[in-house]
């Protein structure tokens, strides 16, 4: 330890016995800092408080000596306690660094873009509750007019459920135009993801598609949220679920595959449940409520409908997301 | 019973004064001896935030008594910048957070109870409780 | 803070002051022990420590008792980094079960399964020096008797590297029949990996097939280590390299792409690095030593091949890797 | 100069035994307090691994003098079931590892050299030294 940071001690300890003043008490929490960031340990302070002491008290010294030592006897495991603290922020840190690249690496991976298919407008929010999200969308466009969208949350956050989706993307890139039938698709991915994963390891997915041509909107589900489909002749909302296990679960596995056909001002929500489950002070956040903000901006582009669905939502849970937060929107133009 | 007293933060002598104040009023609740250092810790760190960062502000001191349960509030409140990543700045164990252990989540383990109200722009309020065992 | 350990304490204390016995300082210590356990924090030990001094000397209370709150004051903060300390731990122990959990899913996402092919033999070692290994092998067999081989060492290790490795084989599963040779191949990977990737991260590549009709052994490189080719007839050794950039740094790459045609008893043998830049306490270890152990071992099977040359090169660094360590022997039967 | 000491292990008393040991060679070597704490910290947690995990075995201290260089080396050897991932032994905050920062890197933190040998089946031997400074 070095001399001087002994002696500014020293002088503290004698300056605080004669007055008991707050400043000085201020001023020791100051150099315990220092201290601290100077990795002198608890049981260097100890001695140092003793050599201190002893000075002030010179009379004291044989008697209260063999105390102090005791003290840092006490306190050596003290020491080592922090030690290990020092080396450990330092793997943290490191740690960190190494999810922070591949947190980026993901996003660069996982990249999509929204496909331009005419007379549909499409809408996309996806904001990830801790670092690396565990919802996934995938866009892929097919030649002849056609928008295929895979909306998926993967049980589980982080990194392996980082490479769960890698596994969709290449997977749907395997793809041929075609075989982008819903039930196709979800079997296909179905048996890549069972073959390739743990049994602990299960992915809700939508798939659904929009051809432009005839202007139908064909969709299947592996245990995913219901979508929304908007009807705007009707101003009414229902419900699009079809039945499917959760990915991962069985190799062989019957998927539903229905359709719809979208009119004009017609908009399609495919959704993650960390959308449908937000919570707030008061518990859930109704579907209605939902449902009311969807009608309000029912003829915005789909962009604005779900940046401003976020927004408020986000704002009603408090700015924290318990669950990634997921949205989708078709509209027909 | 509504017991508030408080000192205003511009110089780093009202720090020790805040700290004073607040060890005083510890002693005088009751608190232990260790007890004591700790809420003082907790509100020099906490003066210490505004005097480093908003400038100026205000260091309140409560007694509380309700429920037959003896305690204590600080509330630290200051229009400085505000906080715009609350999440970063209550997460542990960062070397560049100056000082192990210490700052915000330093406040809030030497603390019973620990809120913090910021506003980008706007300012910061952070009320934390101890109570008497 | 439990009156029972106070007590215990301060027997303890008594004891040592009277008898000064190493008996006690041994108790002290797992006293301590026990206290760092029940999250016991320094400052309370102090305090402890000071009721039990003034109990032993009532007369010096009055004389010392503020050297003591001075002391309190200073082992706040030593408290502190303690708390943090114990908080982080769990926190790193949650990862470190998310990373066991990702190195698991990356081994079942990048498995691979040796070719059967006529007529030649393949051996393989891949051993990580850390948790997650930054060296790549895949393998693909082709129905008309072609065995294909990539073998690469990606740029840093951990996650980044992991995702980085299912590019490779999402692009090599990808490839048709008619689109193996090794030219196609490191231009297409080059590509996604140029596309998909940080400019910070590269990967270096050897791309190999060997087609059992021709008995020819195609192949090319991307910065990788030259392979090694054994000439059974002549009894030597020859280098296989090919002229071409480590994948990522740019678009348009030209991979040089050559052949050879093994003959009875010829081995390929494809590595990376950390085969060849092993270290000992002397230094590197000479090729040579490689080169003989393959001599000694030419005659068996390509898999006893790789597995001795893994235990002797391991045994030689002292049981340990200082980096991934990979081997791919391709031998004509 | 070779100057070694011994005490062999078998029951907790010889632990108490080693430390003494340990600190009076540490004063007669001109170790400080805290050193002289440290290096018999360092014995105690070797001592103790003997007799928790082989049931018996040996301490030896040796004063060293080389080219004015003095200092202490510890030598705990035993022939117990070894150890089988040394990795991991030598790993830190794990909360698993029975008392924060203790154990092997914690012996490797009280001293400034250290070195393990094991073999699974055979033994343990771990060398440990301090210089003065
Ligand atoms: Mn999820
Ligand atoms: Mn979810
Ligand atoms: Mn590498
Ligand atoms: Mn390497």
């Amino acid at each position: 330890m070095p001399q001087e940071v002994g002696k500014q001690y020293s002088a503290l300890l004698q300056k605080y016995i004669q007055h008991e003043d707050e400043t000085d008490l201020y001023a020791a929490q100051q150099v315990s800092r220092k201290f601290i960031e100077k990795k002198i340990s608890p049981e260097e302070v100890i001695s140092l408080h003793k050599t201190s002491v002893e000075e002030i008290f010179p009379e004291l010294a044989v008697k209260i000596g063999p105390s102090y030592d005791f003290l840092i006897e006490v306190m050596i495991h003290y020491g080592l306690a922090l030690m290990e603290h020092q080396s450990l922020i330092r793997k943290q840190e490191a740690m960190q660094i190494e999810m922070d690249v591949a947190v980026k690496v993901q996003d660069m991976l996982l990249e999509t873009s929204i496909p331009k298919v005419e007379g549909l407008d499409i809408g996309l929010v996806s904001k990830p509750a801790k670092k690396m999200s565990g919802d996934y969308v995938y866009f892929i466009e097919q030649k002849d007019g056609e928008a295929c969208v895979a909306v998926a949350d993967v049980m589980g956050k982080g990194l392996p459920a980082a490479l769960c989706m890698s596994m969709i993307k290449f997977g749907m890139d395997s793809l041929r135009s075609s075989a982008t039938e819903p039930q196709h698709v979800l079997q296909v991915i179905n048996q890549i993801v069972e073959k390739s994963m743990d049994d602990s390891m299960f992915i809700s997915m939508f798939y659904g598609k929009f051809d432009k041509k005839t202007c139908e909107f064909t969709y299947g589900s592996a245990g995913h949220e219901p979508a929304l489909l908007y009807r705007a002749d009707e101003d009414r909302f229902i419900e699009l679920d079809a039945k499917g296990l959760l990915l991962g679960i069985r190799k062989d596995v019957d998927f539903q595959q229905k359709s719809v056909e979208m009119s004009s001002g017609d908009f399609i929500v495919m959704l993650t449940d960390g959308v449908t489950e937000g919570r707030n002070a008061e518990g859930f956040i109704e579907e209605e409520v939902i449902l009311d903000m969807l009608r309000t901006m029912k003829d915005r582009p789909a962009q604005q409908i779900v940046d401003h669905l976020y927004t408020e939502l986000f704002k009603m849970q408090n700015y924290m997301l318990h669950d990634d937060f997921t949205l989708v929107l078709f509209k027909k133009e | 019973m509504n017991n508030r007293s408080s000192v205003e933060i511009f110089t780093e002598w009202d720090i020790v004064a805040a700290r004073q104040l607040g060890r005083n009023e510890a002693k005088n609740s009751g608190f232990g001896t260790v007890d004591q250092a700790r809420i003082t810790t907790a509100i020099s760190e906490l003066a210490r935030n505004i005097y480093l960062y908003a400038g100026k502000g205000k260091i309140e001191i409560e007694r509380l008594e309700t429920d037959g349960m003896k305690g204590m509030t600080i509330i630290a409140s200051d229009e400085g910048p505000g906080i715009p990543d609350l999440r970063r700045v209550m997460e542990d164990g960062f070397s560049t957070s100056g000082g192990l252990g210490a700052g915000m989540p330093g406040v809030k383990r030497l603390m019973d109870d620990f809120k913090v109200e910021s506003e980008v722009g706007k300012g910061t309020t952070i009320t934390a409780t101890k109570w008497l065992r």
